[in-house]
């Protein structure tokens, strides 16, 4: 048990890549063989990653160098600087995965059924397989160009994904849309790590973290990050793509895309206060995420009240809850040169931004998983063509409202619980950040409301009286969420002491991070 | 090759990064857009490439090698690594251009734009 | 207004990609630091064995970059071969 | 289908690029090159063949059903490899000191030995399988779909 434990980073990694090598021979020999690989890998993986949690709660961060004498052996014998590839995984990365561990699974057993009457399902599964396993990667790595490699893997696959149902011409222009989008968030990246690379010869975030002096081409660096993960979360202004590609994906891609954004904030996090936190100018940096994070709440709320298709209606409220987390941890940021502001309230605001993360990741992919029942049920997104499901779809509707009422923030739902997060401690930094977040959440449930009475509600139109309840995998993967939402509902402070405040104490603790890898210099 | 003034080969690099912006604002084949793409990747591709190069470097492989220093490796690990990414992004961008073809008839970024916000 | 911003962002981009590379802010072309470089030049031989001091960086210190890269292409092989896919739609056509 | 002065040449000529690919995969560990660099060599003879018969006539000896299976074993021989060395760490390259592929080249310049270089050529192999598959089966069938014909599932 220790030495899996020890060896689980990579076996996070490794086994959903071998799965992924397999799936393509299995799937020539047997379907339900396929399925049960793909299940039963991910269910092994998020056992992992919950005993990997549970070990950094108590040991602090994990460590693994790869291919070296020893896993840890950050830094060669009698050398000074990392050479190999290192995986770090600290609270926010463990945190990021529990999520993208929960969600995946989620979205592969909605899956099953969700496209049981496509083709080329054995490459769908080998994808997702891919797709699940860049997005750890992503989170574990602790190497720069590894971090590049995994977002390519994450965004191809996912891009693939979103073009899945071929003979509809909107999901290939989603498809080229999100590729597109991520070759070129990814080349920004590639450049800005050619210019960190030049100056101090290594790809280690702890390393470069330590030696790092905010050099003019550092800045540059920083603005190419900052602008490529901007871009890759769709904040507004870029984020004209985000809808297009989002809507038409199948919802369990759908689902899995929104963790994929989150992981790419996490990325964005990491670059922020972990690579450059000790020589970053906060409080600039901090005001520019703010100041998007706004527009993109507003923007994207403002632009969903008018969609008539429930999967652009859900996408741009995608985009207006990332705003909300944007503003906590850039509040954080804003602060974090400040000692004694960080403890008042800068600690909260981040533990808000990051609490509105996992609630995001349960609430958001669950609309769309309804949604894409919805589209099961109808074959069709248009919101106005529907109309008295909920005399059909018993489990979808009671899921729906679940959804709906986390995502405005009633009480006591866990939207509620972040959300005020946010309020109460971003109130003291700046009133007008609360007053406009306010007013996003009640345009929120609005539009939420709008949308479940014009689907569900109303006497039950004629060409949906046949047809019945979706199948059986579809409702235990939204049940899946669901169960989260209610398990954050019911235990928030539970869940803030053990999961949300050591995500946000690592990413404040800059230096324990860099200790991990060269703490070992003799 | 003595000291190379002004930095050429970075500057080639950052010009051929900053070609292929244009192409990607301002053209509407989508074609010519993934060209546009596929420059890029070759501006930062040299860019890393460029990294590495030590002045008067032989090429880091032992096998007979003449004395003198060797140029950087890892460099050149990092553009192998991104040129079989590029290449396998542009395959799969052609693939979805082809599709969208099939479907609309047309390569023009504006007309096969279905979906309005 | 679309080619105005378009203008205004390609300028700024370039503009500081350029000051980037020149001279004041970027080193000086071939003469890079090379702490790790040169550990792995002294000692590819000795511990991976490989003559190739690139193959030991490709496939040994940074092996896990290159099974990202295999894992890259067998993404975009599997997309690509999903994506023209015969549909149901080309069937009943043809 | 182009003349059959192409075809006679290109059949000749497939024989020479395949062998070339294959020393420059098979010498990635002492000279330039490796699985990757060979394995695109081999599938420009793919895609001359491509050029000189017709995409149909092709698909009969190259079914991507066998490219598939090849591609997949070649990326699991791949994280086997690096599985190998997990009794000590991911990658670790165990081979290094053993008599396969294990033989430690004197330091500095050196002619090359071929038994070098650990799981390298062995890698170096796998990545050779996975990219001429790969690669054969997009160019196969980009050029199966352009032309109309289906595509296997």
């Amino acid at each position: 048990m220790a030495s899996l434990i020890a060896q689980s980073p990579i076996l996070i990694i490794a086994i959903p890549l071998a799965a992924a090598f397999l799936i393509p021979l299995i799937g020539m020999v047997s379907q339900k063989a396929r399925n049960a690989l793909v299940v039963v890998s991910l269910v092994f993986v998020a056992f992992l990653v919950f005993a990997l949690a549970r070990d950094i709660s108590i040991n602090g961060i994990h460590i693994y160098t790869l291919g070296a004498t020893s896993p840890d052996l950050t830094i060669p014998t009698g050398f000074m600087v990392p050479v190999r590839i290192i995986l770090e995984v600290d609270g926010m990365s463990v945190f990021f995965s529990i999520i993208w561990s929960i969600v995946s699974l989620a979205a592969a057993i909605y899956s099953l059924s969700h496209i049981a009457s496509e083709t080329g399902q054995t490459r769908f599964y080998t994808l997702l397989m891919l797709m699940v396993m860049g997005g750890f990667g992503l989170m574990y790595t602790g190497d720069l160009f590894n971090l590049f490699v995994f977002l390519e893997i994450a965004s191809i696959s996912g891009a693939a994904l979103i073009a899945y149902r071929t003979k509809f011409a909107d999901t290939q222009e989603g498809g080229f849309k999100y590729i597109v989008v991520s070759a070129i968030a990814s080349l920004m990246v590639l450049f800005a790590i050619g210019l960190l690379y030049a100056q101090y010869n290594s790809l280690n975030i702890a390393y470069l973290a330590q030696v790092i002096q905010y050099t003019t081409l550092d800045k540059i660096a920083l603005a190419l990050f900052l602008i490529a993960f901007a871009m890759k979360t769709g904040m507004v202004p870029l984020h004209l793509w985000f809808p297009d590609a989002y809507s038409v994906a199948p919802a369990s891609i759908t689902g899995m895309l929104v963790i994929t954004s989150h992981a790419c904030m996490y990325a964005a996090f990491r670059i922020c206060f972990t690579l450059y936190g000790g020589v970053i100018n906060a409080p600039v940096v901090g005001w520019i995420i703010i100041a998007f994070g706004l527009l993109t709440m507003f923007v994207g709320v403002t632009m969903a009240v008018y969609q008539k298709d429930v999967m652009r209606f859900m996408s741009y409220h995608a985009i207006s809850q990332l705003g909300y987390m944007w503003i906590g941890v850039g509040v954080g940021l804003a602060v974090l040169g400040n000692p004694q502001l960080l403890a008042t309230f800068g600690r909260d605001a981040m533990s808000g931004g990051i609490f509105h993360i996992l609630n995001h990741a349960m609430y958001k992919p669950l609309l769309f998983f309804t949604g894409g029942a919805l589209f099961h049920y109808t074959g069709t997104r248009d919101l106005t063509k529907m109309g008295g499901l909920a005399h059909k779809m018993k489990w979808t509707t009671i899921l729906y409202m679940i959804g709906t009422l986390s995502i405005s923030g009633i009480p006591p739902l866990n939207g509620f619980s972040s959300k005020i997060l946010i309020y109460e401690s971003v109130y003291q930094f700046h009133p007008i950040l609360t007053i406009t977040g306010i007013i996003v959440s009640i345009l929120t449930l609005a539009s939420f409301t709008k949308a479940f009475h014009s689907a569900f509600m109303g006497a039950e139109l004629p060409e949906y009286k046949r047809g019945k309840e979706v199948p059986r995998s579809m409702i235990i993967g939204m049940l899946i969420l669901a169960a989260g939402i209610i398990f954050v509902t019911l235990f928030p402070s539970l869940v803030v002491d053990w999961a949300i405040h050591p995500a946000a104490d690592a990413l404040i603790d800059q230096s324990a991070y860099i200790n991990a890898v060269t703490g070992a210099i003799p | 090759m003595e000291h190379i003034p002004l930095n050429f080969p970075f500057l080639a690099a950052a010009l051929l990064v900053g070609i292929s912006f244009y192409i990607i604002i301002f053209k509407k084949n989508l074609i010519k857009l993934i060209m546009g793409i596929a420059m890029m990747a070759s501006g930062v591709n040299l860019f890393l490439v460029a990294l590495g190069y030590r002045a008067g470097g032989n090429a880091p492989i032992y096998t007979d090698v003449p004395e003198g220093p060797m140029v950087l490796p890892v460099p050149q690990a990092l553009t192998l690594t991104s040129i079989v990414i590029n290449v396998a992004v542009l395959a799969l961008m052609l693939t979805i251009v082809i599709r969208i073809y099939r479907h609309t008839g047309s390569l023009d970024s504006e007309k096969s734009r279905k979906l309005k916000g | 207004m679309r080619q105005v911003t378009g203008l205004i962002a390609l300028i700024v981009l370039v503009a500081f990609l350029v000051w980037g590379v020149l001279p004041p802010t970027m080193r000086d072309f071939g003469y890079p630091p090379s702490d790790m470089d040169d550990y792995i030049i002294e000692n590819a031989q000795e511990q991976t064995g490989n003559n190739n001091v690139v193959a030991s960086v490709v496939f040994d210190y940074r092996g896990f970059d290159t099974l990202g890269e295999a894992t890259i292409l067998f993404t975009a092989v599997t997309g690509v071969l999903l994506l023209l896919r015969a549909s149901k739609r080309r069937k009943e056509s043809s | 289908m182009l003349s059959k002065i192409v075809r006679t040449v290109a059949n000749q000529l497939i024989l020479f690029i395949l062998i070339f690919g294959l020393y420059v995969i098979a010498h990635g560990q002492i000279t330039p090159g490796g699985g990757f660099q060979g394995g695109a060599v081999i599938v420009s003879g793919v895609v001359m063949l491509l050029v000189a018969f017709s995409s149909k006539e092709l698909k009969k000896s190259l079914r991507e059903r066998v490219l598939s299976i090849m591609e997949s074993t070649g990326a699991l021989i791949f994280i086997i490899l690096a599985f190998v060395g997990i009794g000590t760490a991911f990658f670790y390259n165990l081979l290094v000191g053993t008599p396969i592929f294990g033989h430690i080249p004197p330091i500095g310049p050196n002619p090359g030995d071929i038994w070098t270089g650990g799981v390298v050529p062995l890698m170096n192999l796998a990545v050779g399988i996975k990219v001429v598959a790969g690669l054969s089966a997009v160019v196969l069938a980009l050029a199966l779909f352009s032309s109309g014909e289906e595509v296997e599932e």
